[in-house]
């Protein structure tokens, strides 16, 4: 992990800017095919990024009571998202950044973002934003726990949690069938529906105050904070699939620093995105938003299931 | 000549007690007593500390005093093990003293000079508890902290409740006390000579071994408050004055954890492997159960009380997963363990010692300590807020703070156990790293709960608006404790070498070789390509993307930032009891984890005039273990006192009767 | 002088005074009339000092007279005389009721002797002393007035057993050792005269507080 | 002919006499405490001479000194000394209280001195016969200070305490008759046959049968003073109802004299007899009285019966420590003597000047004495936590020796003495908390209370946790090896 190539840099460099310019558009693919899938002519693959040009450009609108905690939030939680993307391996494998932080790691950074908006949220002192941080948090203190078990099953069939040497030793793997890792990606799926707000624990298109969890909490920001909230929001999203692409389908990504490997992954990436963004949108579709109280037993089922991942490893594959 | 760290450190000790007896001078003189003993107690934690962090490279010094029996001189002694936990007293003492400078105040309760005596006692019996090397003087000490501490719980001794948590306490740390006295008894195994060395020396037969051990579990345990010993914890943290809050979570409660060490893995030789999956399991509960009481608490310092049974319980957990490491002789794994246990004591001491001198300043300014009528602090008193912010992220566990780091640490240990030789176990420790995570989760949302209702938002009484920021002493400490969870978190590969030094001596085996072969910047437990974090380029990275975009931001859109009401969907009429309240915040927790409580609804009816709404949260192991055990003691009670009912007749029937029964046997 | 008597009969004569004594313990035992108690009691001292005289005159030891004069003084004139005052000043004049009714006493009695025996027969084989048989004896007599403090639920009557003990004890000294040393014998005389001083006192005080001297008054006290 | 024995034992019995005539006058006090103090110069004076040339016998063998009860002899005089100083305002309070007449002032001071004549008396006798007429006579004497107050209650205790003690030492008597005879048949007839220092000497060749009887009696009849169950049931009424003084010295002093002659006749026992037959005895009364004590404790109303029955409770473990024998247990029962005897006479002093702030004795209208006058409140919470046997103070330091060689040597009974202690613990601090803490219901004195005593038996237990002086350590181990 000292010495530090120059292709490493630059493919470190190329992912990370790919991941925050692509987020966007992976956001707006998904958008897409759900519009298509509800027969909806859709806003376009593009609007995320009018609409973050429009963000920008007005002024922010920032209530009385808000105080230092809530403008900073957004840049924080845009950083934070940035490391997480820049950790996980997208391309190739040998980033001079994973070292940092392995899959634990990750799990906290995107603890502490959370975290910090939630605080944000409740910083104006608005019934919203205290429900929104309120919901949040209990979606979080159940899903973070599945994602760390569906990460340690992972960790557990490769011998380690450094995401980079996971994707490695999964890829040059030969194909065996792992029913703890079938488990581990059903729990990864749900978890990540929850931790991007997504049908059906939330709605990101709603506009129902009562039943809204993400939206609500950024319901005080404007302007060029909402943007990088936003932003932040489906940078969360990107992460998350290449989090599932490094794990279950980590076949195509470059291995240690060869150009043509990175060339190759780059086309392997777009189409994994895209259907893996379809499969979202179409789960999206077809599953209804269920009541809040209902989320506790969603997510106590993919809790179940990564730990029933974990016991099967243990038992089975070991 | 170069006097030894050991006499240093006895002079400290001699230091602190001198200090403890000036405070009687001038008992009600605040100046004297915080302006300059308070500081002065504090300028010693730091010379304790650094006299530590020098004896912890050194091989062990001992010495014996001229006090105690005839037969059993005072025996004290210096090793890593003692010299890491005085280094955690010391400066966590050190940042609580400079605080309680500012803190104390005359007013109803003890006088500020008794409360001197007492504070510096407690500091001073803690410090020869750690540097005890033979039964008499660990136990002198050890009951002198309690007894010390208990006066100091019980100093604004005028609430009824108060003098029910320092009786509940002091009660449990004796019968704690009786447990340990016997855990030497055993381990001396018929010597009759109770120094440490000779329990060193004397090999025990495999049951009295585990008797010990026992023994020692429930006894230190009773001070450390893991379950079902913890119920003191709840009552007597939130009674005591925040600077001793602090001390007691921060450092009493490890020296628990010091014994619990000691005992295990320095004067016992052997473990097996089930004491250690004993203490697993017990530091499991313990930490959910904390976690999910604090999560549903009302008052601050109560749930800053339960967050302390929550870590804790890691420790615990930490702890018996190295015995175990070590009964299989996996010493590097052992020593992960133990490593992460450490640290997590340090960690703990730190941000819990943070976040309860924080609620003292909270509580100085607006008399206030329940919840429910707080809010919005962070406009009235910028410095505790964004000093508590620190350590409430810290005791969430996110990196790149302090908190993480153990938490990474652990969960590495467990990541490792499939080495275990026993299938069995391979079963169960996935679940118990399941428990981990969601404990961890968990603490997460109960700061955010925390730190939201206190400090965010609105005020939710009027009275808040004239609460006042912290002065400069209490500012110091407070910064102080901030700066060590940043330090600690940031810096893990130095700490860790330090820690080598005691997993060294305890399981004679250190991370020394992998982490030294690693960069100084990456912790690397066990070998780089397995896992590595560096929470240095962490924040570094976060800090420069945060930069380049707001600086970004800036160039591109330099559009104003304009103020108006909160939009909240439009809704004008918006008031400070809309925010979501403490008991809303517990919601969700009592919700899903509806069988850890006994609990009491007061639910209004649809068309209730004056509507209110109540929910009592009560612990069942009171009801399961404790009111059964006082009901027998009462029946044995009255039982006796039928013997007594005043006949003279009857007693010297009695008198007559032993005379005729000796009589019998006699012949 | 033993000449005039063989050892034998000696042993016999004091073996009589002795189951005298006994005796007189049962009467104690079963008597219900106070005044009559305190005759009992001074004839218990009466039959005390003519054994204490009789070994002192066998033995020839020289300060068992002494004591036995001190009995006849303190034991047959000076506190019976005390306790029929007593009883006339306080006039208390009722008979004495008992706790356990008195045939069963005795009979609890009877088996007291049984076990006395039982118990001092093993010393008294080793008992040097020609009066070695009256251990028992002694015994059984202490044993009796101590049921006889444990019946009595009058204050008097509980003060008769008592000094009656006293008097069981005396006769065990001089019966198995011929008397104590000089001494002891004195600070026991004297214990026992200021014992009755006080008591009389107490006697007064209770009186005046409880208005009788039924000890069922004093069970204030408990646990 | 040493001058020492004879002013240890003059001083207070001239006082005695001084004190019946003069009782009553202005100065009376002052004058009991010149007796104390002379008294107690005295006794330091006889332990000089004992450290500087050994064993003393005097009075025509009568009376001696050897190190086992020249310590004894030491603390009785101290804390005699003591409660006289505490006696001193305590008294006068009293009398404005109304409590008391000069009279009853007269009676008390003769029979304070006196008192202590008895005890010092039985504490250096070496003829058996006269440890009993002592203890006898301590008996009588402290029936009339039991009595002082002629209320019903105390009547009622003095009573109780007269029956049962005076029916108890008569066994005492037998016991020592018993003994007398066994020592006839060796050392002959006359008084020779009674002197513990002959005794001892041919202790190994006493008749064990008659030795076993004999040690019945003893047991029975010093144990009642002792206050061992089930013989106990006079001394709570007496500490509770008669002045706070007497209550401190009878705890204090009385108890240990009494042990002191159970332990003598313990030693001749086990030389006819060997060691198990005495030992099991003393151990099985030591732990009964231990464990019924505390549980006791937890029912009392009244806060001197409260401290009566921990007199109960602490006696039973010095027996214990006694009965299992061996230089440390030994050492530890007496060290334990030593400081119950400072600590408990310490509480006695706080808890009287508490009930009279209070006017009651009732627990539970006794609150928050802290607030009123910290000394007071602070004394009693310090003796407190001493009693109950929490370090530093040095009732631990015994405490930790006893129980530690009981896991040693008798494993089966630390559970119950540590069950005892941690019940023992319950009841009394949950006791003594709130009536030293709290909101306050007591009220000024109209004279300065005396706290003096409090603070420097406090001190000295403290002390005697931390540090045992060499020489006292060296005493303790010479009278230890005594007693074996």
């Amino acid at each position: 992990m000292t010495e530090i190539s120059w292709s490493g840099t630059i493919a470190q460099l190329t992912e990370l800017a790919l991941a925050i310019l692509l987020a966007p558009l992976l956001t707006g693919w998904v958008n897409q095919c759900r519009a298509w899938l509800q027969n909806k002519s859709g806003p376009g693959l593009l609007r995320p990024y009018r609409l973050l040009r429009k963000l920008f450009g007005k002024d922010a609108v920032i209530a009385h009571g808000a105080s230092a905690l809530f403008r900073t939030t957004p840049y924080v939680l845009f950083g934070c998202m940035c490391m997480a993307a820049a950790i996980v391996p997208t391309l190739g494998t040998d980033l001079p950044y994973a070292p940092v932080a392995d899959a634990i790691a990750l799990v906290g950074i995107l603890a502490l973002a959370r975290a910090a908006l939630a605080l944000a949220a409740m910083d104006i002192g608005t019934a919203f934003g205290t429900l929104g941080a309120r919901r949040e948090m209990m979606i979080g203190f159940l899903a973070e726990p599945a994602l760390l078990m569906v990460l340690f099953t992972a960790s557990l069939l490769s011998q380690t949690t450094s995401l980079a040497t996971t994707v490695e030793t999964l890829s040059q793997r030969d194909l065996a069938i792992y029913p703890s890792l079938a488990f581990a990606g059903v729990a990864f799926t749900m978890v990540s529906l929850a931790e991007n707000a997504r049908i059906p624990v939330d709605n990101p298109a709603t506009h129902l105050e009562l039943t809204m969890i993400h939206e609500a909490m950024v319901l005080e920001y404007s302007g060029r904070h909402l943007a990088l909230v936003e932003w932040a929001a489906s940078l969360k999203l990107f992460v998350y699939s290449c989090i599932g692409i490094a794990l279950f389908f980590p076949f195509g990504i470059a291995q240690g620093g060869d150009a043509i490997g990175l060339l190759l992954a780059l086309p392997a990436l777009v189409v994994k995105l895209a259907i893996g963004g379809l499969l979202l949108a179409l789960i999206e579709t077809l599953s209804a938003k269920m009541r809040i109280f209902r989320a506790p037993e969603f997510l106590g089922t993919a809790f179940l299931l990564a730990v029933l991942a974990l016991l099967i490893h243990a038992f089975l594959e070991s | 000549m170069s006097v030894s760290p050991l006499h240093a450190a006895l002079y400290v000790a001699a230091v602190w007690l001198a200090i403890a007896a000036l405070g009687v001078v001038a008992p009600h003189s605040v100046r004297w007593v915080a302006r300059v003993l308070f500081p002065a107690g504090a300028l010693a934690g730091l010379g304790l500390a650094s006299i530590a962090l020098v004896a912890i490279a050194q091989p062990p010094h001992a010495t014996v005093l001229p006090l105690g029996l005839p037969d059993l001189p005072f025996h004290l002694r210096i090793d890593a093990l003692s010299a890491f936990f005085l280094a955690l007293l010391g400066t966590v003492a050190a940042g609580v003293s400079i605080f309680a400078a500012g803190y104390i105040r005359p007013g109803a309760g003890t006088a500020p000079g008794v409360q001197c005596l007492w504070y510096h006692l407690f500091l001073a019996s803690m410090a020869l508890v750690l540097l005890a090397d033979d039964a008499y003087v660990f136990m002198v000490t050890w009951e002198t902290m309690a007894v010390s501490s208990f006066f100091l719980v019980t100093s604004d001794h005028r609430l009824p409740e108060i003098r029910r948590a320092g009786y509940l306490y002091l009660l449990v740390a004796h019968i704690g006390a009786l447990a340990i006295l016997l855990c030497f008894g055993v381990l001396q195994g018929g010597t009759g000579d109770y120094t440490f060395d000779a329990m060193r020396a004397s090999s025990l037969a495999p049951f009295w071994a585990t008797a010990a051990y026992l023994l020692a579990l429930f006894g230190f345990g009773a001070k450390a408050g893991i379950l079902p010993l913890h119920v003191w914890l709840p009552e007597a943290h939130p009674a005591a004055p925040s600077p001793v809050s602090a001390l007691m979570s921060a450092v009493m409660l490890k020296t628990a954890i010091y014994g619990l060490l000691r005992v295990t893995f320095d004067l016992l030789h052997t473990q097996v492997w089930w004491w250690g999956v004993t203490a697993l399991a017990i530091g499991l509960l313990t930490a959910v159960f904390g976690v999910v009481f604090s999560a549903v608490q009302t008052d601050m310092k109560r749930l800053l009380a339960y967050s302390s049974i929550e870590n804790i319980g890691l420790i615990v957990v930490g702890f018996g997963l190295s015995v175990t490491f070590a009964a299989y002789r996996m010493d590097v794994l052992a020593a992960l363990a133990l490593t992460a246990t450490l640290y997590h004591c340090l960690n703990h001491a730190y941000f819990k010692s943070l976040l309860f001198l924080a609620t003292g300043s909270v509580l100085h300014a607006t008399k206030e300590r329940a919840l429910g009528k707080l809010g919005g602090l962070i406009h009235r008193m910028p410095w505790v807020a964004w000093l508590a912010l620190v350590g409430a992220l810290a005791i969430a566990g996110l990196p790149p703070l302090n908190g993480f780091v153990s938490e990474w640490l652990l969960l590495q240990a467990f990541l490792f156990t499939p080495g275990l030789p026993d299938t069995y176990l391979n079963m169960l420790i996935p679940i118990a790293a399941a428990a981990i995570a969601l404990a961890a989760a968990l603490s997460g949302y109960v700061m955010v709960k925390f730190y939201g209702v206190i400090f965010l938002g609105r005020p939710r009484e009027e009275r808040l608006a004239e609460a006042h920021d912290a002065g400069v002493w209490e500012r110091i400490g407070l910064a102080w404790l901030a700066v060590g969870c940043v330090a600690l978190g940031v810096l893990p590969v130095q700490l860790v070498r330090i820690i080598d030094f005691v997993t060294g001596a305890l399981v004679g085996q250190t991370l020394a070789g992998v982490t030294a072969a690693s960069h100084w910047l990456f912790l690397a437990p066990v070998n780089p390509a397995r896992a590595s974090y560096s929470p240095l380029l962490l924040l570094v990275g976060i800090v420069i993307v945060t930069l380049l975009v707001w600086l970004g931001v800036r160039r591109l859109y330099h559009g104003r930032v304009r103020r108006a009401p909160a939009w909240d969907c439009g809704f004008p009429l918006l008031t400070a009891r809309m925010q979501d309240t403490a008991e809303g915040f517990g919601q969700p927790v009592r919700q899903v984890f509806e069988p850890f409580f006994r609990m009491e609804r007061e639910l209004p009816a649809p068309f209730d005039a004056a509507p209110r709404y109540r929910v009592t949260v009560e612990d069942h192991l009171w009801y399961w273990l404790y009111a059964p055990i006082a009901r027998v003691v009462e029946r044995l009670t009255g039982l006796v006192a039928t013997l007594q009912r005043g006949r003279i007749s009857v007693y010297l029937m009695y008198s007559f009767a032993t005379l005729l029964v000796l009589l019998l046997l006699a012949r | 002088m033993t000449e005039l008597l063989s050892a034998a009969l000696v042993g016999q004569i004091i073996n009589m005074l002795a189951s005298v004594l006994l005796l007189l313990s049962f009467a104690m035992l079963a008597q219900r009339r106070i005044l009559s108690l305190i005759d009992l009691f001074a004839a218990q001292g009466f039959v005390l000092m003519l054994s204490t005289a009789f070994v002192g005159w066998a033995t020839g030891q020289v300060h068992l007279y002494v004591s036995a004069a001190i009995t006849l003084g303190l034991k047959v004139l000076f506190l019976p005389w005390v306790l029929h005052r007593l009883i006339r000043r306080l006039n208390v004049k009722w008979d004495v009721e008992t706790l356990i009714n008195i045939p069963t006493t005795l009979l609890v009695g009877i088996v007291l002797v049984i076990l006395a025996f039982n118990v001092a027969q093993p010393v008294s084989q080793l008992a040097g002393t020609v009066t070695r048989g009256t251990l028992g004896i002694a015994l059984a007599a202490v044993l009796l007035a101590f049921l006889m403090m444990i019946t009595r639920s009058k204050a008097v009557p509980q003060v008769i057993g008592f000094l009656a003990m006293e008097n069981s004890l005396f006769f065990a000294a001089t019966a198995a050792t011929y008397g104590m040393p000089m001494v002891v014998e004195l600070g026991i005389a004297l214990d026992v005269l200021v014992g009755i001083i006080i008591l009389a006192v107490f006697f007064f005080q209770i009186r005046e507080r409880f208005d009788s001297l039924d000890i069922r008054h004093l069970e204030k006290l408990k646990e | 002919m040493s001058w020492e024995i004879v002013t240890v034992l003059g001083m207070p019995l001239v006082g005695g006499g001084v004190l019946a005539l003069v009782g009553h006058r202005r100065r009376a006090a002052e004058v009991n405490i010149a007796l104390s103090v002379a008294t107690f110069v005295a006794a330091g004076a006889l332990v000089a001479s004992v450290i500087r040339d050994g064993p003393i016998i005097a009075l025509w063998d009568q009376f001696f000194v050897d190190s086992l009860n020249v310590f004894l002899v030491a603390l009785t005089a101290f804390v005699s000394m003591t409660t006289a100083m505490f006696s001193r305002p305590y008294m006068r309070i009293e009398k404005d209280h109304g409590r008391l007449t000069a009279g009853r002032l007269r009676l008390y001071h003769s029979m304070y001195q006196l008192f202590v004549f008895t005890m010092l008396a039985v504490l250096l006798a070496n003829n058996l016969g006269i440890v009993w007429v002592a203890t006898e006579a301590a008996t009588l004497t402290t029936v009339l200070l039991v009595s002082l107050y002629r209320t019903p209650a105390s009547l009622e205790a003095a009573w109780k305490y007269f029956i049962l003690c005076g029916v108890g030492i008569a066994q005492a008597l037998f016991g020592t008759i018993l003994l007398y005879m066994a020592a006839q048949r060796i050392l002959g007839t006359g008084f020779e046959a009674l002197l513990w220092t002959h005794l001892a000497g041919v202790r190994s060749e006493l008749e064990p049968t008659v030795m076993a009887i004999a040690f019945v009696f003893l047991l029975v009849g010093y144990g009642t003073k002792v206050g061992l169950v089930p013989l106990h049931n006079w001394l709570p009424d007496a500490h509770a109802e008669g002045p706070t003084p007497v209550s401190a010295v009878l705890s204090g002093l009385l108890l240990n004299v009494a042990l002191y002659a159970l332990v003598r006749c313990k030693v001749l026992a086990d030389g006819a007899l060997g060691a198990p037959y005495a030992s099991r005895l003393m151990m099985g009364f030591g732990l009964v009285s231990v464990v019924v004590a505390a549980f006791f404790l937890s029912r009392q109303r009244d806060v001197k019966r409260l401290f009566a029955y921990s007199s109960i409770e602490h006696m039973g473990l010095i027996t214990f420590a006694f009965g299992m024998g061996g230089p440390i247990a030994s050492f530890a029962g007496l060290l334990h003597m030593t400081v119950h005897s400072l600590t408990k006479s310490a509480i006695f002093f706080a808890v009287g000047h508490a009930a009279q702030k209070t006017g009651t004795q009732l627990i539970e209208n006794i609150r928050g004495l802290i607030n009123v006058s910290p000394t007071v409140g602070w004394g009693l919470m310090l003796g407190t936590v001493a009693i109950l046997g929490v370090p530093p103070f040095g009732v631990f330091a015994s405490e930790f020796l006893i129980l530690t060689t009981a896991m040693r040597e008798q494993p089966w009974a630390t559970p119950f003495l540590l069950a005892a202690l941690g019940v023992a613990f319950a009841a009394v601090f949950g006791k003594v908390q709130p009536m030293v803490f709290g909101e306050s219901t007591a009220s000024r004195l109209p004279h300065p209370p005396a706290l003096v005593p409090v603070f420097a038996h406090v001190a000295l237990v403290l002390t005697l946790g931390i540090y045992i002086p060499p020489h006292l350590a060296h005493w303790y181990r010479e009278a230890a090896r005594l007693i074996g």
